[in-house]
């Protein structure tokens, strides 16, 4: 009597389950499948926390990721740097990821310069670029940015940037963002910049699936906003574009509900995996498989 | 809350010279920085405090914390015996070694795969004393692939010693423990290639992980084998937490490797932890129940009681 | 004394100044200096991470080991990345000063260092990581089972938070009018109150044990209790 | 040591794969250079330079390469492993060189040559030899660190390493005790009764949020604590708190899930669009 098919399904090559998740995301990212996002609180919350900052003021930026994390991030840094361009905000771009530095020029050669012609480096964004320290960087920059960064990304004198000339420490800006994928990352940014002075500045983080949980307890009261994961990404996308629309080339800041289409089938293949794998052990210890 | 914090930054850094602690062989430094940029006393006509006043709720936490810990493992020190509440995935070393030696299949160990630095690597290694003195008193193999030089150097002076405890001096095999690779995946690949050869019936994972904590799992399951696991890296606990039978989770895992390495400062400082955890847990009972007074009566007393408590803990 | 006392001096002093640089404005600055060094020390660690690489591929290459041609493999990326980035091979000279030299950008797409970011450090590093979706795939069918109350709980609660993170929730669970007394059985709903409640609940209790042990790590290592990176040769980390 | 590998294996034939791949490349070019022709504007990359055109290509490869595994493990694979242990590894050092050891270091050290060489706007500080003096220490313990790699020195990194230990001990033990302790103390107290503003009459969400998310926090605290037998009440709470931990490690669960099939999702994004452009 041969085994029943749940029982040698239990001893498939694992490289067809390797194939099912390929084609459950390469089938519907061919076709092109797009779902409606409903905004959430959170990411509404997000949102409202970087409207509530007044047009116009200085504000941090920390691309804290690299290019392995470029995949669920990319969105939210276009999103936000879009959100605050059409706020007219004064960016300053920083990162505490070796690998982050290229990441945040591309976003404001695609998107900030792309969509706000008008920016002047200097004048309305400025690149502080890289320090290695990790935490350390934050400390310092929370007490004595000169001494941290002692030039520019483009090896001038702070001095001498007119964005950058007056600023003391991180309480100089209105608003700080960290596009986080892990350490160092938002939660050395609560721990160092926003704990030492809680009011002083409007704190927003986006961050990956893996480590939106061990953010989770700093929303809202030291994180007044927080994007989770792709989904988050989608949420937020949709209502910057709702009300700042880009001039030209809105797909770039349309990522996160493209990959949301994909993340819909290859979820549902997850869920059949898991209760596949299931029955198929108790098929097998029924027959008294092994163990 | 922004200006409550004194500036007084220019006007210290003349003294900063002949107090750099570090670097005590520069006495030339601090005689050509005393004349440094002129010293601007800081422009606010306050009177600069020595402590900063918000500061001072966080001063006597730190000092209730540190005391609470410091005086636990001064008790631990003066021979107080000291109790660890039962943890399950330690009583079931026995029975997993037990199954191994049943089956006449062997046991691995495998320490994560961070270096001696990583406190969760350290934990590890402690945790293999007692699983090799139990494999050593069941005469079952125990094979112990590392990532690191110096992991490999610690595994096998704890596994010589467990035997040396169990008595079977003659049984310790330093073969069994070897040094692969330092390159995570590369190591993770030798090592699930050896489990699926070898099909241990027993696999410990115990140490610091990250993403193959899923191919650890996930062949140990398709072997059939026991599997207990312990890290307090927080992204890797829901895996191990899903697929193993036993799993110390986070803190757990730092109180087993006190509990087994028997160390008073160790055995201390856990005790410590948890007088500073029943401490927060009652400043949480305290605000919980200001809060629900000040909800029940928004105008009264509590309400403004409330609002100082959370002001004073930085909410 | 060298090799103990000396040591710990270093690592109590250096932790009681950045403690007493966050409570008075006095000694601010010198916390300042001490990060300061800190970072530059980072700095200096990469290199070490660099030359530790270069070691352990030129003995391997140099004994002949197996896989000693992939170690050379290493080392000539090693090689060429170093002097595209050290030496600024090929770099945009900038407008400003034209002809100093180190003063070009190195990074831009069209210099070869910058091209090799964009196209071999950042291909392989994202694939890589994209691989962990294939075995989070087969660790779901082999690996996690539903064998006690604790695994259903958990497993259950990983099929509604990803359903409810695509538009499938709203799909099954649309029906549910949002006012009715059930109106919570909504998926974006559950999925609402379980990550803004019980996961924030849970992370926030492990996240107070994790904060007082590290506390408890930084009070053993500044009094001298816990000298284990002193371990006998000398190099611990 | 003796190498791992017990009994060498037939030298397993990688020539399916190599086939596979080279027809697979083949057949891409011949598909883009049809689209090319067809009609320019059409190909994305027709505009971009050479130079970009075989960065895509390489990155194309590269990623193909990482993927091979998935089928079996072989020499192209280990190819693009080795390429990125050493260009990231490179990658690192030139970072810091330029960020942090040219401005903070060098600088410092001969202002002279680094203003005429290195940094054309760097402004030598007001007294170079206060600013020599600071920056010698951490030059000093940055050589120690370095003996590391001498193979008798090794001893004398240990004090640099107790700096660095010393200055994060430091910097932890305040954060750890103000963002996780205290201010996560006071978002845990919250009120067991809540009432709806406008209505005054009970706010049940609110109130239920405030309940679970209080005991929740108590009962896994309850499970972190080692002084007391899971017996009698501290046992039910205990249980308590693992219900809440694996509700917890669920939803984590479900998040890195989500978050790993993303970066799987831009792998294709970029070889379907970029490199092959049919997306």
């Amino acid at each position: 009597m041969s085994e029943p098919l749940l029982v040698r399904l239990g001893r498939i090559d694992r490289r067809w389950i390797f194939l099912a998740m390929a084609l459950s995301i390469i089938v519907p990212m061919l076709l092109k499948v797009r779902f409606p996002e409903i905004p959430q609180p959170m990411a509404r919350a997000t949102f409202e926390a970087i409207e509530r900052v007044p047009e116009g003021s200085r504000v941090l930026i920390a691309f804290d990721y690299d290019p392995a994390s470029q995949g669920e991030l990319q969105p939210m840094a276009n999103a936000i740097v879009h959100h605050c361009a059409s706020r007219g905000h004064k960016m300053v771009f920083m990162t505490l990821w070796p690998f982050g530095g290229p990441l945040a020029e591309r976003t404001i050669d695609d998107i900030l310069l792309a969509y706000h012609p008008g920016y002047k480096y200097g004048i309305d964004y400025a690149e502080l670029g890289f320090q290695p320290g990790n935490e350390g960087v934050v400390k310092l920059m929370s007490t004595n940015i000169p001494k941290q960064f002692p030039t520019d990304k483009r090896g001038t004198p702070l001095a001498q940037v007119p964005l950058l000339a007056d600023l003391a420490d991180t309480t100089g800006f209105k608003l700080v963002v960290s596009i986080s994928a892990g350490y160092p990352g938002a939660k050395e940014w609560v721990q160092y910049a926003n704990g030492p002075a809680p009011e002083a500045f409007t704190f927003v983080s986006g961050t990956t699936g893996v480590q939106a949980a061990q953010l989770l307890p700093y929303y809202p009261a030291q994180m007044e906003g927080m994007l989770l994961a792709v989904k988050g990404a989608a949420e937020y996308e949709t209502i910057v574009e709702e009300k700042y629309p880009p001039p030209q080339h809105p797909e770039r800041i349309g990522d996160g509900r493209v990959r949301m289409g994909p993340q819909l089938v290859a979820h549902v293949l997850m869920i059949v995996l898991i209760v596949l794998g299931n029955l198929s052990m108790a098929a097998g210890r029924t027959r008294g498989g092994m163990r | 809350m922004i200006d409550r914090r004194i500036q007084v930054r220019r006007g210290v850094e003349a003294v900063l010279a002949a107090g750099i602690p570090a670097a005590g062989i520069l006495a030339s430094a601090s005689a050509a920085f005393a004349q440094g940029d002129a010293a601007v006393a800081s422009a606010a006509a306050e009177k600069d405090a020595w402590i900063d006043p918000a500061r001072v709720p966080l001063l006597v936490a730190l000092i209730v914390a540190c005391g609470l810990i410091v005086a636990a493992i001064a008790l631990a020190r003066s021979g107080v015996p000291l109790k660890i509440r039962k943890l399950a995935a330690l009583d079931a070393v026995d029975e997993a070694v037990g199954r191994a030696t049943e089956m006449g299949r062997s046991v691995l160990f495998v320490p994560g795969i961070q270096d001696m630095n990583d406190v969760q690597t350290v934990a590890g290694i402690t945790v293999l004393g007692p699983v090799a003195k139990t494999a050593a008193e069941y005469d079952a193999r125990l094979e112990v692939p590392t990532s690191r030089s110096l992991v490999m150097v610690a595994a096998r002076e704890t596994v010589q010693a467990a035997h040396f405890a169990a008595g079977r001096p003659e049984t310790y095999n330093e073969g069994n423990i070897t040094y692969i690779t330092d390159e995570q995946f590369a190591y993770v690949s030798a090592v699930v290639g050896r489990m699926v050869r070898e099909k241990p019936a027993a696999c410990f994972y115990m140490g610091a992980f990250y993403a193959e904590s899923l191919l650890f799992a996930e062949n140990g399951n398709s072997i059939g084998a026991i599997q207990i696991a312990g890290t307090a890296e927080p992204s890797q606990l829901p895996f191990f937490v899903a697929a193993c039978d036993y799993t110390l989770i986070g803190e757990e895992f730092f109180a087993a490797s006190a509990y087994l390495s028997g160390e008073r400062d160790q055995l201390g400082s856990i005790k410590g932890q948890d007088f500073v955890k029943l401490a927060v847990a009652g400043v949480i009972l305290a605000g919980v129940a200001l809060a629900t007074v000040a909800a029940v009566a928004p105008d009264g007393g509590a309400a403004s009681l409330f609002r100082s408590f959370q002001s004073a803990l930085g909410g | 004394m060298l090799q103990r006392t000396i040591p710990i001096a270093i690592l109590s002093i250096s932790g009681i100044v950045l403690v007493l640089a966050y409570f008075s404005p006095f000694t601010q600055s010198w916390g300042e200096q001490a990060v300061d060094w800190f970072n530059i020390i980072a700095g200096i660690a990469y290199i070490l991470g660099g030359g530790n690489l270069l070691r352990v591929n030129l003995e391997k290459i140099s004994a002949q080991r197996p896989g000693w041609a992939y170690a050379a493999i290493t080392v000539a990326a090693f090689v060429a990345m170093l002097g595209f980035g050290l030496l600024k091979l090929g770099a945009v000279p900038s407008e400003k000063y034209p002809d100093v030299h180190f003063a070009g950008d190195y990074e831009s797409n069209s210099a070869p260092y910058g091209w090799m970011y964009w196209n071999v450090i950042s291909p392989l590093g994202a694939t890589m990581f994209a691989m962990l979706a294939f075995y989070v795939a087969s660790a779901a069918f082999r690996a996690f089972r539903a064998k006690n109350l604790e695994s259903v709980l958990l497993l259950g609660t990983a099929f509604i938070v990803l359903l409810s993170a695509t538009a499938a929730g709203a799909y099954l669970t649309g029906w549910i009018p949002a006012d009715s007394a059930v109106g919570f059985m909504r998926a974006e709903r559950l999925r609402t109150m379980i990550t803004e409640v019980v996961q924030t609940a849970g992370m926030r209790a492990i996240g107070i044990g994790i904060a007082i042990g590290v506390v408890a790590l930084s009070v053993r290592l500044i009094l001298g209790i816990d000298r284990s990176y002193l371990s006998k040769d000398g190099g611990a980390a | 040591m003796n190498p791992t590998t017990p009994h060498a294996p037939k030298r397993p034939t990688y020539r399916l794969l190599w086939i596979s791949i080279a027809v697979l490349f083949a057949s891409v070019f011949a598909f883009r250079t049809a689209i090319a022709a067809q009609d320019p504007a059409a190909d994305p990359a027709s505009i971009r330079s050479s130079w970009e055109v075989l960065g895509v290509w390489v990155a194309a490869f590269l990623t193909l390469g990482i993927f091979s595994f998935l089928y079996k493990d072989n020499p192209l694979y280990k190819v693009c492993e080795s390429l990125f242990v050493g260009t990231s590894a490179a990658y690192y050092m030139v970072n810091a060189f330029w960020t942090s050891l040219v401005p903070k270091l060098i600088a410092p050290l001969a202002p002279g040559f680094t203003k005429a060489y290195l940094l054309p706007d760097f402004i030598p500080s007001g007294e170079p030899w206060a600013a020599l003096a600071l920056a010698l220490v951490p030059l000093a313990l940055g050589v120690l660190l370095l003996c590391r790699l001498l193979p008798k020195a090794g001893w004398i990194s240990v004090w640099t390493l107790a700096f660095i230990i010393g200055t994060t001990a430091g910097m932890r033990l305040t954060a750890s005790i103000e963002s996780d302790i205290m201010a996560q103390a006071a978002a845990a107290s919250q009120p067991l009764y809540a009432v709806d503003p406008q209505t005054h009459s009970i706010d049940w969400a609110t109130m239920l949020a405030g309940v679970v998310g209080v005991v929740g926090v108590l009962s896994v605290l309850t499970y972190f604590f080692f002084s007391v037998e899971h017996k009698g009440a501290v046992g039910a709470t205990a249980r308590l708190g693992i219900w809440f931990l694996m509700i917890t490690f669920g939803a984590s669960f479900g998040l890195t899930v989500m978050g790993r099939i993303t970066l799987l999702s831009q792998r294709f994004e970029f070889l379907f669009k970029d490199w092959l452009g049919i997306l």
